[in-house]
């Protein structure tokens, strides 16, 4: 198909009912609904599945479902995360879980929200989300440590309870 | 004594004074503002809202932030020239405003700075001598993108220059005077001058749009060309002054249009189609300008949002090849007209 | 390399980048002006390199897939989607019809916010800023379906290899309806302030002609080369994905000029629009993913519940997919021209080479043969034209 | 040669296997991998796992005297049959394939969900033939068996029964080449468990051996216990240094932190096993306490130098030293250090004109297996460049005597505490001069005049000359911690100052050392590359 090429007329050659159109194009929209958004007061609503800040959840239990598999870790693209390993508690609750990470940091300053993580994650631990204005002053506080990351991960509604059944 | 005429002259030249510094100085920061509100709003944006109710403080915190920005001096720019650029562009549209009648009278004191006789005249030569300043800061800056856009400015102006001057012949012819007072009370009695003279009136319009470097010829500074033209050199308060007098340019123009095809501060119904006998007639007149002058500095707005920038050569060719021969046959027909008119 | 073309005879050098307005990102140009006109100019690129291909030689096909958003940056889909093509490709692993046709609609939507985009920043080359925002404004109604559908506006990264990253949310095929009925205002708005406009077509129409044999011999492809008149299109050419069972037209131009590529461009929009609302017609029921446990993560619940899926999400996490050896080439027809993958397995699940051929690397190219001859002024036309992202070309 | 070997076809492909070679190992001549567990090539064969199924047919004299080739009609484990002439095996038919993927069903059955939490996964046999020959989804809906978990067998290996997969490698292990049969079975079918015979779990130096043989993750190391995952450790090919032996081994490492060394093949050293004793002796290469700086202490005043500033100032007094008569330096060099340090150290000695110098041998206990009592890597390589005396260590006596006695006025020591071998403290106090070239600080280093600060084994390339003579090589796997740098760059740069430039290269600088050095005469770096070369030493 060849797209075909207006011949301007000379009433378009005159230049102004063209450009008078184009006034009264851009005129009708000084009365219309502004299209932007007054960010910090109007917030933008989210999706469900909005791919914001890594977090990482802990159970209804209060016990903290990362093992420490350091999946994440490997998969992550940009090598956002580090995960240290350590034991968890050899008597408690959790024992049969052995292993639990003794610190684990995603650097938002190099993460790319790709989701990767949290579609790695075999012990659904990790999931992003809708958290998105992370800034920091300075680097190392663009470090989120293991803390900081449950903290902002909260509660995970556990269907399996993996580990109960061990 | 305060009723002593030449005393009382000196203080009306005084207060004329500070209205139009007033004026310009209030009325160009808000055009800066209304420029981005009206720009956003026609972009379906908001538009600068945040520093006081609506964005009204948004000026003073634009002066603010430009006068405290570090004010750059590049080893390689002229540095005399270079300085007094700003102010050479700034200058002129002031100057100007000392020959337009921007009310009838008020009590005794008549509404004009200076009411010189070659009024139009003072004002077209006066208004050219920004090229200069823009000139200069294109040379001066010692940088290729300012100088091609000083270059570009100069040819521009100067061509269009030509056309603004044949665009007002028949005005003159009509009227019988350059004097600009004379002009809006020709126009009080006979009615707007634009309705005589639709094709002046357009090329004029068209003519100021080249001068006052505005979208579709804002050519000089075409910001996707040549980034910003001859002010990218700039910062600080030099580069305010080079904002401030772009705007100021606008305003004249503006205000220049009202005068000589508006009919300046009348209306055509009484008893705003006469010189002021009473104060709130007066002061009417004051609004009435303003506002004409602020519909005619939204017709430069919107027009800037709306259109795509020309080619420099098709700038040229527009200005010399139609304008230009628009502008002298105009003539020619005027005065034919005004000759079968005068002889029937 | 420090390299510094010297002007001939009083012209002037001037160099138009790496930053400035009009070269899209960090392209730098060095152009030998005579007065305004362009005399030579020599393309620098690189200032955007980041290695991708190299990056790829040392990760999984998967975890590569994020690195493909940030090529053509502005059409982050259409990208993963011609990647997981070709690592399918090389697998030899063909995708359900659902997953084909949700590719084919996350395909266009890429194409419709490219083109308009593209249009919009050609518009603000030109002068037009208002045209630009209107642009961005129907730009951002698709970027908010593609936050819907894969949780980001811009990097998506939905697409997997042997499927997508999830199934379509249900509010999205709604959305995608209601902006696909806004658009046509949205594309007249476009098209009332610029097509017939003269000052725009004087500074488009014959400015940067490109015939035929020039653009075939320049390897031109996509949008820009159709608008020399050449009926080449891979969705066409080569059909891939569920493309065949569309109907849509190829727009090509007559003269090849910027005013054609404007023309085609806004033509294609259109296109793409009736390929996705047919696509919305008769999208598939049935899986969006391969049925193959080598190539898919199993489903969360049975890696958290068995041992087999749990076992293959450590090994297709760790190893990757096993991918034969051997060498493939698949190229997709983007918004920018054909984006190729050329991978090069030496077995398992790390490319050994992935070279990927980028549309407006090749695009730029035809530069210099447009300009020369040229005022400055047009070359932000031309530039604008040529629709090109560097994110791309300098990989 | 030729009567030792048959004709048999694999997979269409013909080849020729010695006698006596089974099935895995024929396949591996042409490059087919047959799945296996319990099979390894240095342990006898169980036969238990029924991975390596094939598919055999055999030559058979027929009813008229002519050869047929009879098919096996059931699938045969590759493991426990060995080659026969005219023999045709399948690896990869529907059929086995189908019989692996049962296999693999019923191995994952009572196999816990633990790949998260195990230290094996990366390196994990089953992971990897899931991978290959499994099926992707699970049938398997009843309740998994339920076994001890995280039960100690001895200090230095952590059992879990619910991921053995009952291959008997361990056992194997532990009876036939450790010599402790201490491991077996208990209970029958899928409540079989491994477990330690009462009153007995594996204390020899090999036990750790079990955990590199163990193809899932039912033993680990307690030592490497979550301490890393695999796939990130950073592989290098290098010798272990505890002693004479030098089996070759890999060192894991991540971001400069050596995390573990574990064997590696080399028939003619170690196989595939190594010491327990050497598999730990790593953790002195991540010491916090590490020497960083080049330091002179002059009169309790300690002062950090840079490098070029140390060489400068110790060649200068080194040289004042030598120029005021006969006898005054004494070396002593460490047989830890490689060759070519060795070689330097000892052109070093010829420069200064110094006669007396020798080496520290530290011994130990050995065993009839891998461990020798010469704890030294490197003895033979001190004694073919001369630095050790012969015996080695003889000569100590001499140079602490010197130093008693006055002649003796600077001492330079490379990498070794001379305290326990008869150099006192009083006696470092005597010395005008004490270079002390140390990775760790000890006595020696308080007391040194200048200390260098050196590398480890394991952050440096060099080579070693084993007790049999054998000339291996080794590879840096991180960077030496702030400013230490190998020996032979120190050597070499103390060289250079005394006028005698050296290679920037240790592989020029082997190739130089190839050159004087009569026993490596002709053996190129390449060469040695990773198995190493056998030297004729007299």
């Amino acid at each position: 198909m060849i797209v075909e090429r207006p011949k301007l007329t000379i009433w378009d050659r005159l230049y102004m009912p063209q450009i008078l159109k184009g006034m009264w194009i851009t005129l009708k929209h000084i009365p219309m609904k502004r299209f932007t958004r007054q960010y910090p007061e109007e917030t933008p609503p989210l999706p469900k599945r909005y791919r914001g800040v890594p977090t990482l959840v802990r159970d209804p239990e209060q016990r903290v479902k990362c093992v420490a598999c350091q999946l994440c870790e490997f998969v992550c693209p940009p090598r956002a995360i580090t995960v240290i390993p350590g034991f968890r508690a050899e008597t408690g609750p959790d024992a049969k879980v052995e292993k639990e990470p003794s610190d684990f940091i995603i650097d938002m300053a190099r993460c790319i929200y790709c989701g990767l993580c949290e579609e790695a994650c075999p012990e659904e631990a990790i999931f992003l989300k809708k958290d998105y204005a992370m800034a920091s002053y300075t680097r190392e506080q663009m470090k989120l440590h293991k803390e900081k990351l449950l903290e902002l991960g909260g509660i995970h509604e556990d269907r399996i309870c993996k580990w109960k059944k061990k | 004594m305060w009723t002593d005429p030449a005393i009382l002259e000196w203080i009306f030249i005084l207060v004329k004074i500070i209205v139009i510094f007033g004026l310009v100085l209030s009325i160009v920061p808000y055009t800066v503002l209304a420029e981005r509100r009206i720009c956003a709003w026609i972009q379906d944006r908001v538009g600068p809202n945040r520093v006081g109710f609506q964005g009204l403080l948004q000026p003073i915190a634009d002066a603010l932030k430009l006068m405290l920005k570090e004010d750059m001096l590049s080893n390689h720019v002229h540095k005399v020239v270079f300085t007094l650029a700003p102010a050479l562009v700034f200058m002129p549209s002031l100057m100007v405003l000392a020959v337009i009648p921007w009310g009838s009278a008020i009590g005794p004191m008549t509404c004009v700075l200076s009411d010189m006789n070659a009024g139009m005249l003072f004002a077209l030569a006066v208004a050219s001598f920004s090229v200069y300043g823009i000139a200069l800061a294109g040379w001066a800056s010692n940088s290729k993108y300012p100088f091609l856009g000083g270059m570009r400015s100069a040819a521009q102006m100067i061509s269009y220059e030509v056309c603004l001057g044949l665009s007002l012949v028949p005005l003159f012819m009509q009227t019988g005077s350059l004097n600009l007072s004379a002009i809006v009370e020709y126009q009080t009695q006979h009615g707007w001058l634009m309705l005589y003279h639709p094709v002046a009136c357009f090329i004029f319009i068209t003519s100021l749009f080249a001068e006052c470097n505005r979208t579709p010829f804002d050519l000089p500074e075409a910001e996707q060309e040549l980034v910003s033209g001859y002010n990218i050199e700039y910062s600080s308060l030099k580069f305010g002054l080079f904002f401030l007098g772009e705007y100021a340019n606008m305003l004249v123009a503006s205000a220049l249009v009202t005068t000589l095809f508006l009919g300046g501060w009348s209306l055509p119904f009484a008893p705003f189609n006469a010189p002021a006998t009473v104060i709130w007639v007066g002061l009417a007149h004051v609004g009435i300008f303003v506002a004409k002058v602020c519909a005619m500095l939204f017709l430069f707005i919107w027009v800037r949002w709306t259109v795509p920038r020309f080619r420099y050569d098709q700038l040229m060719a527009l200005g010399w090849k139609v304008f230009f021969p628009l502008a002298l046959v105009n003539i020619v027909v005027v005065a034919v007209i005004m000759a079968c008119r005068a002889n029937l | 390399m420090a390299w510094s073309p010297q002007a001939e005879g009083d012209r002037m050098i001037i160099n138009l980048g790496p930053q400035h307005p009009s070269t899209h990102g960090v392209l730098r140009v060095i152009l030998e002006l005579d007065g305004e006109e362009i005399t030579r100019l020599w393309p620098d690129i690189g200032y955007l390199h980041r290695g991708d291909e190299k990056i790829a030689e040392n990760m999984t096909y998967q975890q590569f897939l994020p690195y493909t958003d940030r090529l053509d940056y502005l059409a982050p889909l259409a990208n993963n989607v011609a990647y997981a093509y070709a690592v399918e490709k090389l697998l030899g692993v063909e995708v359900p019809p659902r997953c084909h046709v949700i590719r084919v609609i996350c395909c266009e939507l890429s194409r419709i916010a490219s083109h308009l985009l593209g249009l919009g920043c050609y518009a603000m080359d030109v002068g037009a800023m208002t045209v630009f925002l209107y642009c961005m404004r129907e730009r951002e109604k698709i970027m908010d379906l593609f936050e819907t559908l894969s949780g980001a506006r811009f990097t998506s990264s939905y697409i997997r290899i042997g499927g997508l990253a999830n199934d379509l949310p249900p509010e999205f095929v709604p959305g995608v309806r209601a902006f696909l009925a806004e658009l046509p205002a949205g594309v007249a708005e476009i098209d009332g302030l610029l097509t017939r406009n003269r000052i725009f077509v004087d500074r488009t129409r014959d400015i940067a002609v490109l015939s035929r044999e020039q653009a075939i011999n320049l390897g031109m492809t996509g949008p820009n080369l159709r608008a020399s008149g050449v009926d080449w299109d891979l969705r066409r050419a080569h059909p891939y994905s569920a493309y065949p069972d569309f109907e849509f037209e190829v727009p090509l131009g007559s003269v090849g000029d910027c005013y054609d590529r404007f023309l085609v461009r806004l033509e294609e929009v259109r296109q793409s629009r009736s390929i996705v609302l047919q696509a919305l017609d008769r999208l598939p029921a049935g899986p969006w993913y391969v049925d193959d446990g080598k190539v898919f993560l199993p489903p969360k619940t049975d890696v958290l519940t068995r041992m087999e899926p749990l076992i293959h999400q450590f090994m297709l996490i760790t190893e990757g997919i096993n991918a034969p050896p051997g060498e493939i080439y698949f190229s997709a027809e983007n918004p920018k021209g054909e984006l190729g993958f050329m991978i090069i397995s030496r077995g398992g699940g790390v490319p050994h080479r992935l070279k990927i051929r980028a549309p407006s690397f090749v695009n730029l190219q035809a530069l210099s043969v447009m300009a020369v001859g040229h005022l400055l002024s047009d070359m932000t036309a031309i530039l604008g034209s040529l629709d090109f992202v560097m994110g791309e070309c300098d990989r | 040669m030729s009567e030792s070997l048959v004709k048999l076809t694999i997979n269409g492909q013909l080849i020729e296997a010695p006698i006596g070679l089974n099935l895995i190992e024929a396949a591996k001549l042409i490059g087919v991998e047959i799945p296996h567990f319990c099979y390894h090539p240095d342990l006898c064969i169980a036969g238990n796992c029924r991975m390596c199924v094939v598919e055999v047919a055999t030559l058979r004299t027929g009813p008229t005297g002519t050869p047929i080739l009879e098919w096996n009609p059931k699938l045969t484990i590759a493991c426990n049959t060995t080659v026969v002439e005219g023999m045709e095996v399948l690896t990869h038919t529907p059929r086995i394939i189908e019989a692996r993927r049962g296999v693999m069903e019923f191995l994952l059955i009572n196999h816990p969900l633990d790949c998260p939490i195990c230290d094996q996964a990366g390196e994990c046999r089953l992971q990897e033939l899931a991978m290959d020959y499994g099926r992707a989804e699970s049938r398997f809906v009843e309740e998994k068996e339920r076994k001890p978990k995280r039960t100690l067998l001895g200090p230095k290996i952590m059992l879990d029964d619910e991921r053995c997969i009952l291959c008997s490698r361990c056992i194997r292990f532990m009876r036939d080449v450790a010599g402790q049969d201490c491991l077996g079975f208990m209970g029958r079918g899928s409540r079989s468990t491994l477990t330690c015979y009462p009153g007995r779990e594996p204390s020899t130096n090999y036990d750790l051996n079990i955990v590199d043989l163990c193809p899932v993750g039912a033993l680990t190391s307690v030592d490497f216990r979550f301490k890393q995952r695999v796939w990130f450790l950073k592989q290098t090919r290098s010798l272990c240094p505890h002693c004479s032996t030098g089996c070759n081994i890999v060192i894991g490492s991540r971001e400069n932190t050596v995390c573990r060394l574990t064997p590696r093949d080399n028939e003619a050293v170690n196989q595939r096993w190594m010491c327990d004793e050497g598999r730990l002796n790593y953790r002195f290469i991540n010491d916090p306490t590490r020497l960083v700086e080049p330091l002179s202490r002059m009169n309790e005043n300690v002062q950090s130098l840079s490098w070029d500033e140390a060489t400068r100032q110790i060649a200068e007094r080194l040289t004042a030293l030598r120029d005021g008569g006969e006898g005054r330096i004494a070396f002593i060099g460490s047989a830890g250090a490689t060759t070519e340090e060795l070689f330097l150290f000892r052109q070093l000695a010829g420069v200064l004109g110094v006669t007396l110098m020798d080496v520290v041998p530290h011994t130990g206990s050995a065993d009839a297996r891998l461990l020798q009592s010469d704890r030294n890597p490197n003895t033979a390589g001190a004694l073919v460049t001369g630095v050790a005396a012969i015996p080695p260590g003889s000569r100590l006596l001499e140079i602490a005597q010197g130093i008693q006695d006055g002649r003796i006025r600077a001492l330079v020591v490379l990498n070794e505490d001379i305290i326990p071998a008869g150099i006192g403290a009083d006696l470092l106090g005597k010395l005008e001069l004490l270079i002390s070239v140390s990775r760790l600080p000890s006595a020696v280093t308080e007391a040194a005049h200048y200390l260098l600060p050196g590398a480890t084994f394991a952050e440096k390339s060099g080579t070693f000359i084993n007790r049999a003579g054998r000339i291996q090589r080794m590879n840096p796997a991180v960077a030496s911690p702030g400013n230490a740098r190998p020996e032979w760059r120190i050597l070499a740069g103390l060289l250079a100052e005394l006028g005698q430039p050296q290679e920037e290269s240790l592989e020029s600088i082997y190739r130089a050392m190839a050159q004087v050095l009569a026993p490596v005469w002709g053996v190129t770096w390449d060469a040695i590359g990773s198995q190493g070369v056998q030297l004729h030493v007299d």
